[in-house]
């Protein structure tokens, strides 16, 4: 099949403002957009800029908007998409170069909402015990490859980029809902803020966008929730 | 954000915004959703002028309804545009001035509706 | 730039963030790498990691060590494979400790499945041994050693590509690296540089192998008189997606899953009467090479089935989620209903830069180190995989040698001094670099490596004789003269990438020189290397480690004996 | 100053959730303002019948009984998917349905809003 990408170009080396490139190329309906990106770089214009790397959706390089939605790249096949298909870099960070945008805040947003087991209690010699129960409790929140497709996708953030962002809370939910872990208060002094969970206004685009489709917002929900147990 | 990221600390209110946005969601439905009911279904806007208002606030019973009301109403609907502004505002100047004029119109509207609906006389009935 | 730190290490997979952890407050390091760290491969390992904990029945280390070493076809050194499965223990333990999410047992207790080629009292029956987090193992790993790290606060250059390596005097005093979004060299003067820079699948065609993984950490040993240790065994893991190559872990037949060719016949019963489908990858993997020649692929293809209809909802929904997944997004179906058309697809080098016990790289047959210089992970052969790596034994290597690596490097820094960086620290790495932007040539280097991958597939992947090895060998010396005329289209400095995968195919074309040569040298079978003309396992002769260096004259080696402690080699049936 | 990026809102290709958010903040400050005017002219009661009754005439204009239809919309819709709201902030559970909660909302809003908006017209037409 015939298919033509736009793609939103911008090298602030030479470009005074972002345009739209368009190549026709050939492909078949089973190839991921990665390979069609790929194709045009390795055949039509080799200063092409985005990340790629496993190419099957688990190490999140590629996350972009692609026909206004955010995606993986490497997760979306050319025969779901249309005959053109629009491809832009993600939302709400900073462009570097064509589809690459700087995720420095967004990592550091990660970073700053102790994203490690806090435990006080010394630790056993083998294992610490957990019933299957208690890891289901937060299995879907271990999913997240911090692709930053979610918090690029929500309209709170755009509106503020101090939101923490969906990705950040996913990252805490991980821990506050494991059982193992006893760093609750500290964590919850972090998420109840105007910046934290409380600037979620439930509008779902992160769990839309998710690749791993992990219920972002029932993780924030429940956070919310852990918060009200605790304070009220 | 801080150098690392880290939101600032914050007092916990907004906890109790969150909470008071919805209790008071709840309430307002029955509230708002009556008073249109009541005003602008059964009875519309040309039944409406003073005897009208008169009539009703003669019973307690539409006065407290009305005062409640109102400051659900009005509270709930300052705190949402407090939580519009601060997403769109981002300076600390402007952010602080903005929720200044919010806060200051929304207190005298109140205390103007308030005085309305505690002070009004009904007039003797008759014409 | 220099910068100056005690510890440079290169690559932020497990192997890298382990080796940091141990450095962490003990030393100042600097974790270098091309990717955002939870970018890197060990993400993507689904099935599990090894260690004989006995959660599901009897285990000891003994039997992972005998298994580690029948699976490697006796060219385990074996004093590194009783260092690997002793410690995989513990390292669990501590990974658990870290806050690892293991899938647990009924009791609450780390869940264990069954893998290729591990068994119980040595050889009887399968054994319950890969600890695992779902099928999200190593995606969970990587997490987990990265949290550590933000919280012992190491210090992370993400995308920092690394060019070179620093030599003076016979010690190693750096690194050069470019930063990607400035296209600006670093110089690292360091007084130890631990390479975990992961693999080079992506020699081959249909590889598992993320398009990253351009061996870029052997490559850049290897030119600097760093040798690199039995390069001609690569890894075809047996269940990779029709074409794409994309891996379904072997946890899909350890939960039950079944090979299956054209006629619906359950094949490996003729090949590996006792452990079936759950034989090791080499010989599955030639197995169905073999159904495929003898025209058994499904409708006279190069592919064969998977069979997981009959795992039911609720196992691949639990325990195989992502698999499941994978299959319903690239292929379109449903494995609960159809079969998955799968084919062997380039997975591991059990090959890589020489280390001892201790993950001090190093340089010759009599074990001679070169001071401060380390190396672990896939990038690093200890050589606890021999001929064939077992499943799950790479996450335990990466973990258990990475750790010890940066152990012993934390001491070293502690004892000595910084060599002196030599004068122009980073000529080399900007030549290479400016000689590739400002090349007139009208070569695409996508071209060089698409030939590349498909001859390497076709000449030298499962099977391999002196009429292929010889033909690949020729093709590699007129790849190399097509390379001097690549051309870069983006001269721009930020984010490069176009000029980074110009940098890449040259280490690719590199190592698959160093593993075509020992191929063509190595003149038996074992494990993963099969030579058609000599198909049999030749003690007398080839009991050995080839130790291959690059230099004017191409490629030259040394052997290396092989270290045998308990287990005697014998053959090696299943 | 104001980082107000409409384009954003619409280009985005959201799910419903995305929609029903805008139209939220929309009808809540849309309500708000309103109300603050109501106020005021609630208030001028205080000041006797013959100022209240000629302020209510103002009321009884063509444009003003369109908005009036339109303030019955908005709080019609606005209380609507408070609701939605409320139930999946205290149930997070009915997460798993929120596209559907979402259509539902709407489609409530049509069955409550269409015949009441042909009821209210009717007086005016
Ligand atoms: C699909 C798949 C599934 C697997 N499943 C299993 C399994 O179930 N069990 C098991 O035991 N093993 C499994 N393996 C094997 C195992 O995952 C890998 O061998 C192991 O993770 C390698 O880890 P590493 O730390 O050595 O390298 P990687 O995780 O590959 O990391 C390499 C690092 O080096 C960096 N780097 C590379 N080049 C440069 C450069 N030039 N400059 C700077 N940095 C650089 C990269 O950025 C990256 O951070 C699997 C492998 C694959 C591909
Ligand atoms: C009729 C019943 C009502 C219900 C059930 C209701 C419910 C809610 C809820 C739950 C929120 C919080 C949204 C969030 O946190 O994401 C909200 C926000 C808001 N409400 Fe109401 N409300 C009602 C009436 C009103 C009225 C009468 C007004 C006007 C005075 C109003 C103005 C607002 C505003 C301005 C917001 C903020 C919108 C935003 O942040 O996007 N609401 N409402
Ligand atoms: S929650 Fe989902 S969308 Fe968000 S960063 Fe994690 S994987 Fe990506
Ligand atoms: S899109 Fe944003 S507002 Fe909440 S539900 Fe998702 S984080
Ligand atoms: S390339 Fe890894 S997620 Fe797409």
């Amino acid at each position: 099949m015939q298919v033509t990408l736009k793609i939103q170009r911008y090298n602030p080396e030479k470009d005074k403002a972002p345009w739209w490139g368009e190549y026709k190329i050939e492909a078949e309906p089973t190839d991921r957009l990665l390979d069609a990106l790929n194709y045009v770089k390795w055949h039509l214009d080799g200063t092409l800029t985005y990340r790629r790397s496993c190419a099957h959706g688990i190490c999140g390089s590629d996350a972009m908007q692609i026909n206004g939605a955010n995606r993986l790249a490497c997760k979306v096949l050319l025969r779901n998409l249309g005959q053109v298909i629009t491809v832009e870099p993600l939302r709400g960070y900073k462009v570097i170069k064509d589809l690459l945008v700087d995720m420095d805040a967004f990592l550091a947003r990660y970073r700053s909402m102790k994203p490690f087991l806090i435990t006080h209690s010394p630790q056993p010699e083998k294992e610490r015990l957990q019933s299957p129960e208690d890891r289901e409790r937060f299995d879907d929140t271990t999913k997240c490859i911090l692709c930053g497709c979610c918090t690029s996708g929500c309209p709170s953030f755009w509106a503020n980029g101090e939101y923490v962002g969906p990705a950040a809370i996913v990252n805490a939910h991980r821990f506050l809902f494991d059982s193992r872990d006893e760093g609750t208060v500290e964590r919850i002094e972090l998420l109840n803020t105007v910046d934290g969970v409380w600037r979620c206004r439930t509008i779902f685009n992160c769990v839309e966008a998710c690749p791993r489709e992990i219920n972002v917002t029932r993780a924030i929900g429940e956070v919310k929730k852990a918060i009200l147990m605790q304070k009220v | 954000m801080g150098a690392a990221g880290s939101p600032r600390p914050e007092s916990g209110i907004e906890l109790w915004a969150w909470m008071f946005m919805r209790v008071s969601g709840v309430v307002l439905l029955f509230l708002a959703l009556g008073h249109l009911l009541i005003m602008h279904l059964i009875n519309n806007v040309d039944h409406i002028d003073f005897q009208f208002v008169a009539q009703r606030y003669a019973t307690p019973f539409w006065r407290t309804y009305d005062l409640v009301m109102l400051w659900l109403a009005l509270i709930h609907g300052t705190n949402g545009v407090r939580m519009v502004l601060v997403d769109y505002i981002s300076p600390r100047g402007w952010r602080a001035a903005s929720l200044a004029s919010l806060y200051v119109v929304s207190f005298i509207l109140l205390t103007l509706g308030s005085l309305a609906i505690l002070t009004f006389q009904p007039p003797l009935m008759g014409p | 730039m220099v910068q100056r730190y005690d510890a440079v290490i290169v690559g932020a997979g497990g192997a890298g963030l382990m080796a940091a952890l141990q450095l962490a407050g003990h030393a100042n390091v600097a974790v270098l790498s091309k990717l955002y760290p939870t970018r890197s491969h060990t993400g993507t390992a689904q099935g599990g990691i090894g260690a004989a904990l006995g959660n599901e029945g009897e285990d000891h280390w003994e039997w992972h060590m005998f298994d580690t070493i029948k699976g490697g076809d006796y060219l385990v050194d074996q004093d590194a494979a009783e260092i690997l499965c002793r410690e995989a223990v513990e390292t669990v333990y501590d990974l658990e400790h870290w806050g690892l999410p293991f899938s647990r047992t009924p009791e609450g207790k780390i869940a264990q499945r069954p893998f290729g080629g591990h068994t119980k009292e040595y050889g009887k029956s399968p054994v319950r041994r890969a600890c695992y987090a779902a099928d999200r193992t190593g995606h969970m790993i990587l997490q987990t050693c990265y949290q550590q790290c933000i919280k012992n606060q190491v210090h992370f250059y993400d995308e920092y590509h690394v060019l070179d390596l620093l030599v003076s005097d016979g010690r190693c005093a750096g690194v050069v690296a470019i930063c990607l979004a400035t296209g600006e060299i670093h110089t690292f003067h360091a007084k130890a540089v631990i390479f975990a820079a992961g693999g080079c699948g992506r020699m081959f065609r249909v590889t598992s192998n993320a398009h990253s993984l351009t061996g870029d950490g052997m490559a850049v040993v290897l030119r600097n008189g760093v040798p690199i240790e039995d390069m001609e065994f690569f890894q075809f893991h047996p269940t990779g997606i029709y074409k794409m190559g994309i891996l379904l872990s072997e946890a899909a037949r350890g939960e039950g899953a079944i090979l299956r060719n054209k006629d619906g016949e359950r094949f490996m019963e003729r090949y590996a009467p006792s452990l079936l489908d759950l034989a090791p990858r080499d010989l599955t993997s030639r197995a169905m090479y073999r159904e495929i020649r003898e025209g058994r692929g499904i409708g006279g293809k190069n592919y064969l089935h998977l069979d997981m209809t009959h795992l039911g909802a609720e196992v691949l929904d639990k325990k195989l989620p992502d698999i499941t997944e994978f299959v319903r997004t690239y292929l379109g179906i449903d494995p609960r209903t159809e079969p998955v058309p799968i084919q062997p697809t380039a997975h591991y080098a059990m090959g890589g830069i020489p280390t001892d016990l201790d993950g001090r790289v190093i340089m010759d047959e009599r074990n001679t180190p070169m001071p401060g210089l380390y190396a672990a992970g896939e990038v690093a052969c200890v050589s606890v995989h021999g001929a064939n790596r077992l499943g799950t034994n790479s996450l335990v290597d990466i973990l258990v040698f990475g750790r010890r690596s940066g152990r012993h490097a934390a001491r070293f820094v502690q004892e000595s001094d910084w060599a002196p960086l030599p004068p122009n620290p980073d000529e080399w790495a900007s030549g290479q670099i400016n000689r590739l932007r400002n090349s007139i040539g009208q070569e695409r280097a996508v071209d060089i490596r698409d030939v590349l991958q498909d001859e390497m597939m076709e000449k030298a992947s499962v099977f391999r004789d002196a009429a292929s090895l010889t033909a690949m060998s020729e093709k590699l010396k007129e790849l190399r003269q097509r390379f001097a005329n690549v051309k870069v289209e983006d001269k721009g400095t930020r984010y490069n990438t176009e000029l980074l995968e110009a940098v890449e195919l040259e280490n690719l074309l590199d190592l698959a020189e160093v593993l075509v040569e020992g191929a063509l040298v190595r003149q038996e079978s074992r494990g993963a290397h099969f030579r058609e003309d000599f198909p049999t396992r030749d003690d007398a002769n080839w009991l050995k480690h080839t130790l291959a260096y690059r230099g004017e004259k191409g490629v030259t080696f040394r052997y290396k004996p092989v270290t045998i402690t308990k287990f005697q080699p014998q053959e090696r049936k299943y | 100053m104001f980082k107000v990026r409409y384009r954003d809102y619409l280009t985005y290709r959201g799910g419903p959730g995305h929609w029903s958010w805008i139209l939220h903040r929309v009808t809540g400050i849309g309500v708000f303002l309103f109300l603050l005017i109501h106020i005021v002219d609630i208030s001028l009661i205080g000041w006797g019948p013959n100022i209240f009754n000629k302020l209510l005439f103002l009321y009884r204009y063509p444009a003003f009984r369109f908005g009036e239809v339109a303030l019955v919309g908005a709080v019609v819709y606005h209380a609507i998917n408070g609701i939605r709201i409320c139930i999946i902030d205290f149930w997070p559970e009915t997460m798993a349905a929120h596209r559907k909660m979402s259509y539902a909302v709407g489609i409530a809003f049509l069955v409550v809003f269409i015949p009441t908006a042909i009821y209210m017209l009717s007086f005016i037409l």
